[in-house]
């Protein structure tokens, strides 16, 4: 119907289906990393659909992802380090690659949007989504060493 | 029962209700249909009480006596958990050692705490507004303590938890529910009814009746409920151990 | 095209229920069952469904997995503490 | 297509619901039994909200358009769909609280060696 | 006089959570589309509560 909706589903389904993938199949360690994809791939699928169906009010769902979501890989990398310690999960290439999509997309829906409140409410999601990313992912690679019974 | 003949009494059974759905599914109304009359009318009504969000006016407001069995339902499962992973006589507590995170996780950690307790807060006010409510809020906010945690460790999140406080919050928010209610009847009319409040200018925060002050109160009672849910579960994986201890 | 959303979107949720159950080791089924909660949650923005979207979003991303998790490491510490013992 | 469409989101809440049962039914490990329950309880939702889905319709919140401007969905079903979420969550957890004590009184995950404890 | 109430911490403590506070309160306003006074109030509320937690986090996490 529109380009945004295209894009959404473009989006959703390329990287729902490569994060299903990625959790399904392998050792734990890739398992993580892909978790921790998931959030950083449709969260801007969640800002493409909220401008393509011209409803501001669901841009909420996507700051809870960004959010949220790198908090539920926080959860996995802390009481999964026994599983992961010795092969450390990092794939630095496919997060910055992935961060990048998501900072693309939030410019391009900034664009869109015009200056004003709703612009930086935007660019507030954008700096979560790609810092609670960044971080998640170096949590992954090492970030709980000395964890043992707490 | 032997595994084979259990697998097969599974098949069965499967294949029967899959049959039933089946047939269940192509007798529905076609997916995406225009006729919805509950909806039209919850709209309706949503708008004549000058609630925006007509999902919160359903909620608390149309199908409020609905909302208190689900929060009574939610109190009795936590009081449950409480029940069920108390410290037994043949265990003991033992300090965790303190953990080592990275420094940027921690530093991430303390940064996004009062973010998300705010973005919390704000989609627990704006439930009759945007989407939203007290029970998507409550758990956002309360996931939020726990940030402490998973980015420090579980002494730091016991210093600013006190969990006392907290379980008596929970109970607190289903009584003010509660009033909120009997105060319908005290005001002649009926329990839980929206008539108590001003409707308000549409789309502000004081908009809706008594639909904001509910919300309130559910947000709260959630948010409680799971920390206290939370705190028992972390208990029970980081402290409690068995035997008597030395 | 919004035909075309709806059904990527039920498929996707299709394949993570499908996969969660096939997982057997709670851990990994922890990991399936949060991206499922998150495929869920845009599932249901799909289906102009922003609050339940919220909902769904707060719940799986952060509360069943770690609600799991914690439930899977009390009972690995117990099993490493009758090792110990033993 | 359109016909297919018409009832596929039926279709996948019942097919979801009958994974989740067999999950349970043959789950060797009582976490993981919970986990195919919380899947059962995704299949209600599914179906919920399907039936209360309207084509070309957005969601009943007018925060951000005027009422009456454009075709909305049905509130009811989602109301019902998004208390439940948060519900069946503590659910899960007094669930998981369960697991918890038959592990310690029985010190088995696995529900037929239960069973065989019993006699 | 305690070390925590000598003036130079207290001054500190006010700076810290004065700081957070305004963040918070700034983020509110960009989370909120129309702005009117009972909306202020709640957010400087929730912004208060926020900087509060945020101070007492700062604290539990450098003890130990």
């Amino acid at each position: 119907m529109n380009g945004w909706i295209l894009a959404a589903t473009v989006e959703l389904g390329g990287g729902g289906a490569a994060a299903l993938w990625g959790v399904t199949t392998g050792p734990v360690a890739r398992r993580v990393v892909a978790q921790n994809l998931t959030t950083a791939a449709l969260c801007p699928a969640l800002l493409l659909l909220a401008q393509g169906y011209g409803r501001p009010a669901y841009v909420d769902l996507a700051l809870l992802l960004a959010l949220l979501g790198p908090v539920g890989t926080l959860v996995f990398a802390r009481l999964l380090h026994e599983d992961l310690e010795g092969r450390r999960p990092s794939a630095w290439g496919l997060t910055y690659a992935v961060a990048g999509v998501g900072a693309v997309v939030v410019i391009v829906v900034c664009a869109a949007t015009g200056p004003g409140r709703a612009m930086v409410k935007l660019l507030v999601i954008g700096a979560l989504l790609i810092g609670g990313n960044l971080i998640a992912s170096r949590a992954l690679s090492g970030g709980f060493q000395g964890v043992r019974g707490g | 029962m032997s595994r084979r003949l259990r697998l097969w009494l599974l098949a069965v059974g499967g294949a029967g209700l899959a049959a039933l759905l089946a047939a269940a599914c192509l007798d529905l109304p076609g997916f995406g249909g225009r006729a919805h009359p509950y909806g039209t009318r919850a709209v309706r009504a949503s708008l004549a009480r000058h609630t925006a969000n007509t999902v919160a006016s359903v909620n608390f407001d149309q199908r409020a006596y609905d909302t208190l069995g689900e929060m009574s339902i939610l109190f009795a499962a936590v009081l449950g958990c409480v029940v069920l992973l108390r410290q037994a006589r043949d265990e003991h507590r033992e300090r965790p050692r303190p953990a080592e995170v990275a420094r940027p996780v921690r530093r991430y950690a303390l940064l996004v705490v009062p973010v998300a307790l705010v973005c919390g807060l704000y989609v627990i006010a704006h439930g009759q507004l945007s989407p939203g409510g007290g029970f998507q809020g409550g758990v956002v906010a309360a996931t939020a303590l726990h940030l402490l945690y998973l980015g420090a460790d579980y002494r730091a999140l016991e210093r600013v938890r006190p969990l006392g406080t907290f379980e008596t919050v929970d109970a607190l928010s289903v009584c003010a529910y509660l009033v909120l209610g009997l105060a319908g009847v005290l005001a002649a009319t009926a329990f839980l009814a929206n008539t108590l409040l001003p409707y308000g200018t549409f789309d502000t925060l004081s908009s809706g009746g008594t639909v904001p002050l509910l919300n309130a109160a559910v947000g709260i009672e959630v948010a409680s409920a799971v920390v206290v849910l939370l705190a028992n579960f972390l208990d029970q994986a980081v402290e409690i151990e068995e035997g008597n201890g030395g | 095209m919004t035909g075309v959303l709806n059904l990527v979107a039920l498929l996707l949720v299709a394949g993570a229920a499908t996969a969660a159950v096939a997982q057997r080791d709670p851990a990994r089924q922890a990991l399936v069952l949060s991206v499922l909660g998150v495929l869920l949650a845009v599932l249901f923005t799909v289906l102009q469904a922003p609050d339940v979207g919220l909902s769904q979003l707060a719940v799986g991303a952060a509360l069943t997995p770690l609600l799991i998790m914690l439930s899977v490491r009390k009972i690995r510490r117990r099993g490493r503490g009758r090792d110990g013992a033993r | 297509m359109s016909a297919l469409m018409q009832v596929l989101p039926y279709l996948v809440a019942a097919y979801v619901f009958l994974t989740g049962c067999y999950g349970l039914a043959t789950s060797r490990n009582l976490i993981h039994a919970v986990g195919c329950l919380s899947v059962c309880q995704v299949s209600t939702y599914i179906l919920l909200l399907a039936v209360g889905y309207r084509s070309g319709g957005t969601a009943p919140v007018f925060s951000d358009i005027k009422p009456g401007s454009r075709p909305v969905v049905d509130p009811v079903v989602q109301a019902l769909t998004l208390t439940d979420i948060v519900v069946g969550a503590t659910v899960t957890a007094l669930l998981l609280a369960l697991v918890l004590q038959i592990v310690k009184r029985h010190g088995t995950l696995d529900p037929d060696e239960l069973r065989e404890l019993r006699g | 006089m305690d070390r925590r109430t000598t003036p130079r911490a207290v001054l500190l403590a006010a700076g810290e959570l004065l700081a957070w506070w305004a963040a918070l309160a700034l983020l509110w306003l960009v989370l909120i589309t129309t702005v009117d006074t009972l909306e202020r109030v709640v957010g400087a509320s929730a912004a208060a509560a926020g900087a509060l937690l945020a101070r007492a986090g700062r604290r539990a996490v450098r003890w130990r």
